[in-house]
């Protein structure tokens, strides 16, 4: 019944990462993107668990969807839900970890709490559903969604950094200039479009 | 224990407060959403179908498995269906392209309707020119597609005929005999 | 003035080589490209570079002058910069389109940064998107030189979408002078590349970025079409490749300064060039190419950064 | 604590957009027109102040340990609810924010509000502060969306200003512009309005 | 209105919080780990929202990074002012005990007034000079006015001055001391806010030594250490050296002080005024003031000479019907 | 001849004309000597004479004030006036002062050896230490204290550095070309001194006649070889010249003795073999004195504690007036306050500059040209580096490793930004050695 091609996933794979950019075309999970862009290192472990998060995420909630939601025809409750799922989910997840594993925690697990309420991963398991893709498919686009993030996040931190010693302007030290960066960065991906 | 059981009963309680909730509203929007879901329709709808009177939504259960296809409708006119219609969302240049392909009861293209694009202006935008337009009335569902692109707006076109394509395909899928 | 003496730490000698040399030599590069492009496009490529480069150079005055900051408009970077983005305007273009790049380009991409040397980001190349985003149709707009207003299609459109040069392509002696459509710097390889050699020459830039990213677009495009040389050469002398590679990959600012950065910059922007010319959905990837990479420096700096002398040994011991 | 106060912390001194910098998601996305930006405004307002409301009554009842939870739940039922209510009656606005109406579940100014003043404040208040922080919100979110418009499309609320003559910047309309206008709006107002407080 | 339309929501999603309470209650019994109660006090006074806008991922990174010190109480925008008093309360860090100490650049002598024994041509930056010469300045001692507190200032408290020399506002600086620590030439010190009367010098070096480089220095003369009517003045290492607490402000010094190595303006000096209406004539003031300015017997009217009085508080504060104002 | 060199550095203007051809000259006999007591890297010199002592020339006046210290001599007969602090190349110092007699009476201790080829390894090592012998290429280290590595580290090789890439400075090649000899004896000296059966003399090819001569009489000795190396600044630096002569690279934070080499600089060979010789310790050495606002340039061998000001008298004054006083090469020397300061056993030369010459441009901002990390002999990024340290963001700069900067100053001369980037790294390097030592 799933019919999947090759082709078509690594097409879901390169919208997800570069043409429709979660960060820098969609929108999507820019809190974490601004916030956590200090320094490289945070970056990526955000990105790291992003990734994680999203991918376990968008399952849980295609199940849920498929087998809560349309069963009894109340797609209406998909927010809530979804919320729900995913806020208990990483919660549950942060708690293993970090009792299990401390190591695991700290490169990982500390990431966990802030990604709940973002709207990437909420926004992911939405856009799944809207897009009505299959299981295989909803997996490829949460990586492809977590890797899009990772990759503009690690970009952007590594410029803020950079951007630590310039001598800019008062007005625009901080958010502003953040702000504008990653527009600058959103400009560039804009070369993707059309690509898939 | 008996923390961990009051607490599930809490959440209990308030989940299901806003179970209720939502489920009273939901009723009491349902049946606005669908009919206004129609009516914005109808209007793009009599382009193609002229002779239309009413219409109604199909279940989307029907065709769940087609991604690109957001709605269908059966079409009526004094009471009998005279065809159906399906709005679809395809990725253009700039954007979704949302449009709607009408099909006759003899498996017949009668027109298509662009409701939302966001194609670069100048470019793109000539999807929605009636030349363009015109060009798919009268695809038999059975045959091939041969409608030309735009040269400078392939893509913007190639998504218009993408919907044309998605909308047949459910149609022989669920309606198709 | 005083009898004291000037004590300053070592060392006490200086090269004679400064910003302003530097930017010197740039714009002297750019020259015979500049006047190529006024001999095919006439008085309104004159207009433009003009214009282009007074308000790019007035924008970096005012915005010194309300930050007061030094005025370093003599450096000639503003200079370069609107030199620059004139070329890369089509002729027909109206004049308010390169004063909108111009300030683009120095206020929010150069100056909102810290100024020169602290922007990640190619000044005239941003702007230059920017505005083919923004007015879509009137930076598409080729003329064919010396007819007025006459618009064409760009070389690259016989070549970009497809895996042999089509039919009713201009010649290559035609693509090497420059006399085909296309923005203004972009037409003439020939000169493009004598301005090159001349900074190769004064020690300005290294042979290294230019010529990895020509080599990777060679290659990139060899392998697409099943090893047809025309299709490739097509490729390397249309649209702003040169430009590109030879003045805008190389911008300081905006490219890496380890040596090994250098190399994968280079490789990237010929990499993405030739897949937004081969599968996206703009003819030309040139800029977005330098683009995309000019963000990814700060991270290619951050991971190449040379081995320190002894380094290696100490590990070893 | 007054409601003076409170408003002005909503408005200017806490501005959720300019000072906080929350919920930055629909801010950047729904702005490219000053209709849609009030719109998303008057949505998270309303949940805003629902969910200010409910929570600062309930405040007694929900244990400490699930309280993230509850919150949540709270929330989410009222943001569900505005969707449904915009789907029925501003169909056009629904269809406009698309996504990111669902998503103002997670927009940290809701949770952040309820955590922070709702479950320490009385209703009157919480009321108070739920309307200051989402207007502080709606008009960040109306400014963005006017600038966004008027630079990208010539016209403020679908009004034409600029005329036919005037060449649209069509990046504003589109993701870059949303950052930089953004980027700068915030700067103006890091100089204009702190500067005047200030003194 | 169907009722099954109402029933399966209220139960699917009831179902739903059931289970998800209970397991995560569950859960956190199960998966208990030991966190410093600091920690977890910290962040159950913060928001929760967990938004990243700190800076740090997630409200228990910040919780472990304000108790770590990393971060000031206040870094949560979105919890604001009274989330940050709550922090900073949890962490025990109250107003300090005492007045506000604010710092203070202990050298006056700009470029005008101190010799330079060279043209410096380098980093612009104190840390940088001072490694020539300890300065281009002939003083070894004084403020060499390139900023480097500048910099370090989390508040922009400090300024230099046209002249070459930096000024901190009392009233913008917030005692963090990192331009004390950051000063290559230690002549940043913390003074009390409402001290006015500071000897702005730090060099040890003999008078004729000083007065050769500078024309503010202290040349250690000694008049301050004589003229202090309350011993308030030590003398060490060639250097007049004011103990805050034992000082008045009576400006008495600076009066004297031939070189103007010691701050104060003198006409900012107060003065004691009787409040003839509290006063109870009892002559204690009279008896306390160091310069004779009071005249009056018991159960006459007293009377404060202005002339005379050099605002020392000293009556003010003896005075046990508080019937004495300084103005 | 095989032309050797290392990567990176630069190529500076030389002015090396100005004294390349001139003969070293005597100088006359100062009437006061300002001796510092610390004239090397480590400890301090402990006085060993009293105000009102009456000296003799070679006399020790202040013994070694730990084991990384050298003695210090008097190179005068006469009273000491004084000991106090006097100006130095870097502040004041504490200096003895003598007043010379004019006589220059030999102190008693001084005795000439016939014979230097039955010394044995010990005796050479402590008869350096006796004469109080520090390098003479510029660092000043006491080089006995060099030639005494750990008894794990085996040095096979002594290389003797005559790359003199300093402009302006040409004292070691006139000692090359007037005593090719006495430096070579030395050579051997040192090389039996730390046990190294290999000695090389690494020389710049811009001193073509200086190799033809070294060449010439190194041919006698066959543990002995003379290698030209690249004429390239900083060739004379050592971990630079011991990578160009044997292909050897001395580990981050490592010494040459770990590669089993030691260098020392012609002029330390020179004194080695003198002080041995005729049992005068280091009381005098070569001094070039250069720089445009100089009437005169000239090679002189200096009186250690001959004041700058004697010098310049002696080179016919000042034709321009003088902005900047340099101690040392214009590359790593240092610039002073005054011209009332003292020669020291390290000081190799002494620059006059004009306004022109003295004046440095100002900095602007960086343009990331990567000047500075292509010339960067030891591969670092200076411009990093620089910038943090300016921001006060030591702990960012100390990961670019200022700590392996050779402070050669190649960055800041090529810089067309005119960025003090070595000052920069020294700030960095200053602030990362005050993290350790707490
Ligand atoms: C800024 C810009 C906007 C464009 N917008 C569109 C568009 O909306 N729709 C489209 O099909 N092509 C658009 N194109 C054209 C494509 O880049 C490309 O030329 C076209 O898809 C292929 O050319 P062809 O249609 O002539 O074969 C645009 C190009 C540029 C540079
Ligand atoms: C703190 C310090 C310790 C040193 N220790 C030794 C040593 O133990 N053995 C040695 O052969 N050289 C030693 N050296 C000398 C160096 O190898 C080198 O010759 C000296 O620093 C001068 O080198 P330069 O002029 O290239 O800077 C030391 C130098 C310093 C600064
Ligand atoms: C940048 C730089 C340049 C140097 N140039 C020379 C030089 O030209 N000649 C020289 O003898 N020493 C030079 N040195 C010093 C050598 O590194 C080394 O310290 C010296 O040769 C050791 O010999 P010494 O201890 O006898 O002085 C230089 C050092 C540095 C850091
Ligand atoms: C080799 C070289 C290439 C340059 N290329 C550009 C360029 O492509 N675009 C531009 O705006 N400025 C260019 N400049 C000028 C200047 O460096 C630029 O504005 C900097 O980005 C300012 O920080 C160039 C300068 C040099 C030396
Ligand atoms: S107070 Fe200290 S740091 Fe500040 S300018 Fe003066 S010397 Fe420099
Ligand atoms: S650095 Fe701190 S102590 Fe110094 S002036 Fe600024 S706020 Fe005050
Ligand atoms: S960083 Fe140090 S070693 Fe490298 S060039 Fe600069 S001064 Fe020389
Ligand atoms: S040489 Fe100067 S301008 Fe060039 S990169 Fe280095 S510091 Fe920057
Ligand atoms: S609104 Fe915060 S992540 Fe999107």
């Amino acid at each position: 019944m799933l019919d999947i091609s090759a082709s078509s996933l690594f097409v879901i794979l390169v919208s997800a990462i570069l043409v429709n950019n979660f960060v820098l075309s969609r929108f999507l999970g820019i809190c974490p993107f601004l916030g956590v862009s200090k320094q490289v290192e945070t970056a990526f472990g955000m990105g790291m668990a992003v990734t994680f998060v999203m991918s376990l995420a968008s399952i849980i909630t295609f199940i849920v969807q498929k087998y809560i939601l349309d069963l009894f025809g109340i797609q209406y409750m998909q927010t809530i839900m979804f919320i729900l799922v995913i806020a208990s989910l990483v919660q549950l997840v942060e708690m293993i970890i970090q009792k299990t594993s401390p190591t695991l925690y700290q490169s990982l697990g500390v990431f966990l709490p802030l990604i709940t309420t973002n709207c990437a991963v909420l926004g992911l398991t939405i856009l799944n559903i809207q897009e009505r893709y299959n299981i295989i498919e909803t997996i490829f686009h949460a990586i492809g969604a977590a890797v899009g993030f990772s990759l503009a996040i690690v970009l952007f931190a590594a410029i803020r950094e950079r951007m630590e010693v310039a001598n800019v302007p008062n007005a625009f030290k901080g958010f502003p200039l953040a702000l504008i960066t990653a527009g600058l960065m959103s400009l560039a991906f804009l070369g993707f479009s059309g690509l898939v | 224990m008996r923390e961990m059981i009051k607490l599930g009963l809490i959440l209990l309680l308030i989940t299901a407060v806003a179970g209720l909730v939502l489920g009273i509203v939901n009723s009491m929007t349902a049946d606005i959403i669908e009919e206004r879901l129609i009516a914005e329709s109808l209007e793009a709808m009599e382009s193609f179908f002229p002779d239309l009177d009413d219409a109604s939504i199909i279940d989307e259960a029907e065709f769940l498995d087609y991604d690109r296809v957001e709605e269908g409708f059966e079409v009526f006119s004094n009471g009998d269906v005279i065809g159906y219609t399906f709005k679809t969302n395809t990725n253009g240049y700039g954007g979704t392209i949302e449009m709607l392909t009408g099909i006759n009861v003899e498996g017949e293209v009668v027109g298509i309707a662009i409701l939302s694009q966001a194609e670069t202006p100048g470019l793109g935008d000539v999807i929605e020119s009636d030349d363009f337009k015109e060009r798919f009335v009268g695809i038999d569902v059975d045959g091939e597609i041969d409608v030309d692109t735009i040269s400078g707006a392939t893509v913007s076109s190639n998504a218009v005929i993408q919907g044309v394509e998605s909308a047949i395909e459910v149609y022989l899928e669920v309606f198709g005999n | 003035m005083s009898n004291r003496l000037i004590v300053s730490p070592s060392p006490h000698l200086r090269e004679n080589t400064t910003t302003k040399t530097i930017m010197f030599d740039v714009a002297i590069a750019l020259v015979p490209a500049s006047i190529a492009s006024i001999f095919f496009f006439k008085t309104p490529a004159a207009m433009i570079l003009l214009i282009s480069i007074i308000s790019a150079v007035l924008a970096e005055y005012v915005v010194q002058k309300i930050r007061k900051q030094p005025i370093t408009i003599s450096d000639g970077s503003a200079f370069v910069t609107g030199q620059l983005l004139a070329l890369n305007l089509p002729a027909s273009v109206p004049l308010w389109i390169p004063v909108i790049g111009s300030v683009f380009a120095i206020v929010v991409v150069k100056q909102m940064f810290g100024g020169i040397g602290q922007n990640f980001m190619n000044p005239a190349l941003a702007a230059r998107i920017m505005l083919t985003i923004s007015y879509t149709d009137r930076m598409t707009q080729w003329v064919e030189p010396g007819v007025d207003a006459v618009s064409t299609a760009t070389p690259l459109t016989f070549a970009s979408d497809f895996t042999s040069v089509q039919s009713g392509a201009p010649s290559f002696v035609d693509l090497a002078i420059g006399n085909i459509g296309g923005s203004m710097g972009e037409t003439s390889a020939i000169l493009l590349i004598i301005g090159g050699i001349y900074l190769i020459y004064r020690g300005v830039i290294s042979v290294k970025i230019p010529g990895l990213f020509i080599l990777t677009v060679a290659v990139a495009t060899l392998l697409y079409s099943g090893f047809d040389i025309e299709y490739m050469l097509y490729h390397l002398l249309s649209g702003s490749l040169m430009i590109g590679a030879i003045y805008m990959a190389t911008d300081y600012a905006s490219s890496p300064v380890t040596p090994r950065g250098k190399i994968y910059f280079a490789v990237g922007c010929g990499l993405l060039t030739s897949v937004i010319r081969l599968f996206g959905a703009y003819a030309e990837g040139v800029g977005f190419a330098i683009l995309l990479m000019n963000t990814t420096v700060p991270l290619i700096d951050r991971y190449t950064a040379p081995k320190v002398f002894g380094e290696v040994e100490k590990q070893n011991a | 604590m007054n409601f003076a106060t409170i408003l002005k912390n909503g408005f200017v001194k806490e501005n959720p957009v300019f000072i906080q910098f929350l919920g930055m998601c629909p801010v950047l996305a729904v702005t490219g027109t000053a209709t849609n930006g009030l719109g998303m405004g008057l949505a998270t307002t309303a949940v805003l102040l629902g969910s200010n409301t409910v929570i600062s009554l309930l405040k007694s009842l929900i244990p400490n340990k699930i309280r993230i939870p509850c919150f949540i739940v709270v929330i989410a039922t009222f943001v569900t609810m505005t969707g449904m209510i915009m789907n029925a009656y501003f169909p056009v606005l629904f269809d406009a924010l698309g996504i990111f109406i669902p998503l103002i579940v997670v927009n940290c100014l809701i949770l952040g509000r309820a955590e922070t003043f709702a479950s320490k404040n009385s209703t009157p208040f919480s009321i108070v502060d739920g309307l200051a922080m989402g207007a502080g919100f709606t008009v960040a979110l109306v400014v963005l969306g006017a600038v966004r418009e008027l630079f990208g499309s010539g016209s403020v609320f679908g009004l034409n200003l600029l005329g036919d003559a005037y060449p649209s910047a069509a990046i504003m309309i589109q993701p870059p512009g949303a950052f930089l206008a953004l980027g700068i709006l915030t700067a103006i107002f890091n100089v204009v309005i702190l500067k005047k407080m200030k003194s | 209105m169907n009722i099954s339309d109402i029933i399966i929501p209220v139960i699917s999603l009831g179902g739903l919080g059931l289970i998800f309470g209970g397991g995560l209650a569950l859960a956190s019994q199960k998966f208990a780990v030991e966190v410093d109660p600091l920690i977890e006090e910290v962040e159950n006074a913060l928001p929760g929202v967990n938004c990243g806008a700190c800076g740090y991922p997630g409200c228990s990174s910040f919780a472990k990074a304000v108790v770590a010190g990393e971060v000031e109480v206040d870094g949560c925008p979105v919890g604001g002012q009274s989330t940050a008093e709550a922090v900073a309360s949890i962490m025990g860090i109250e107003a300090k005990v005492g007045e506000k100490q604010v710092a203070k650049v202990i050298c006056n002598a700009d470029n005008k007034q101190a010799k330079e024994d060279f043209d410096y041509q380098g980093i612009k930056d104190c840390k940088a000079a001072s490694a020539f010469n300890g300065g281009s300045k002939s003083c070894n001692f004084g403020c060499l006015g390139l900023g480097t507190c500048v910099r370090v200032c989390p508040v922009d408290a400090i300024e230099i001055t046209e002249n070459m020399i930096a000024k901190i506002k009392p009233d913008i600086c917030i005692s963090c001391e990192k331009c004390v620590a950051a000063c290559p030439k230690n002549v940043i010190d913390m003074v009390p806010e409402s001290q006015e009367v500071v000897i702005t010098c730090k060099n040890e070096e003999k008078g004729k030594i000083v007065r050769q480089k500078c024309d503010f220095g202290c040349i250690g003369c000694q008049i301050c250490v004589k003229s202090c009517p309350f011993q308030a003045i030590d003398f060490d290492n060639n250097l007049a050296v004011i103990d805050y607490d034992k000082c008045t402000n009576c400006h008495v010094c600076v009066e004297k002080c031939p070189t103007k190595a010691i701050e104060g303006d003198i006409n900012k000096r107060k003065k004691a005024e009787i409040v003839q209406s509290k006063c109870i004539q009892c002559t204690i003031c009279k008896k306390a003031c160091p310069v004779d300015a009071i005249e009056g017997d018991v159960k006459k009217e007293h009377m404060i000479d202005p002339e005379k009085c050099i605002g020392c508080s000293v009556c003010a504060e003896k005075c046990p019907k508080d019937a004495i104002d300084m103005k | 001849m095989k032309v050797f060199s290392f990567k990176g550095g630069i190529h500076p203007p030389e002015f090396k004309e100005y004294t390349a051809h001139l003969e070293i000259e005597k100088a006359k006999d100062p009437k006061v000597v300002i001796i510092p007591l610390q004239q090397h890297i480590g400890a301090p010199a402990e006085a060993v004479v009293e105000v009102g002592d009456l000296v003799k020339v070679g006399q020790m006046i202040a013994k070694p004030g730990g084991f990384v210290s050298a003695a210090i001599h008097a190179s005068v007969s006469g009273k000491i006036s004084e000991i106090g602090m006097k100006p130095g190349t870097n502040g004041e110092i504490l200096c003895a002062v003598i007043e010379s007699d004019g006589k220059n009476e030999v102190d008693d201790s001084i005795q000439p050896r016939s014979d230097l080829s039955n010394l044995s390894k010990k005796e050479i090592v402590s008869e350096i230490e006796k004469a109080g012998i520090v390098g003479m290429g510029g660092a000043s280290f006491p080089t006995h204290v060099k030639l005494s590595p750990p008894d794990d580290k085996k040095i096979d090789t002594v290389i003797l550095n005559g790359a003199e890439c300093e402009p302006f400075l040409t004292c070691d090649h006139r000692l090359m070309l007037e005593k090719p000899e006495e430096i070579i004896k030395g050579l051997e000296l040192i090389m039996r001194g730390v046990g190294a059966e290999k000695g090389i003399i690494g020389i710049e090819t811009n001193k073509p006649d200086a190799l033809e001569v070294m060449f010439e009489k190194a041919s006698n000795y066959k543990s002995i070889e003379v290698v030209g190396v690249e004429t390239k600044y900083p060739q004379g630096a050592e971990k630079q010249l011991i990578q160009a002569c044997l292909d050897r690279v001395v580990p981050s934070g490592g010494l040459p003795m770990d590669v089993g080499v030691v260098v020392n600089n012609v002029g330390t060979s020179y004194q080695v073999y003198e002080s041995l010789s005729t049992g005068m310790p280091l009381i005098e050495r070569v001094v070039t004195l250069s720089g445009s606002a100089l009437a005169e340039p000239k090679n002189m061998s200096v009186k250690i504690g001959t004041s700058v000001n004697d010098l310049l008298e002696q080179c016919g004054g000042l034709k321009e007036e003088v902005r900047k006083v340099i101690m040392g090469g214009p590359m790593c020397g240092q610039a002073v306050s005054s011209t009332e300061i003292p020669i020291m056993k390290g000081s190799s030369g002494v620059l006059f500059f004009n306004e022109e010459d003295g004046d440095l441009p100002e900095a602007s901002n960086c343009i990331r040209c990567a000047s500075c990390i292509h010339v960067c002999p030891v591969y670092l990024q200076p411009l990093h580096i620089s910038a943090y340290a300016e921001k006060n963001q030591f702990d960012i700069a100390e990961r670019y490793r200022p700590m392996d900067c050779i402070e050669c100053g190649s960055c800041s001369f090529v810089c067309p930004a005119k960025i003090q980037l070595l000052q920069g790294i020294k700030i960095a390097k200053n602030e990362v050695q005050k993290k350790k030592n707490k």
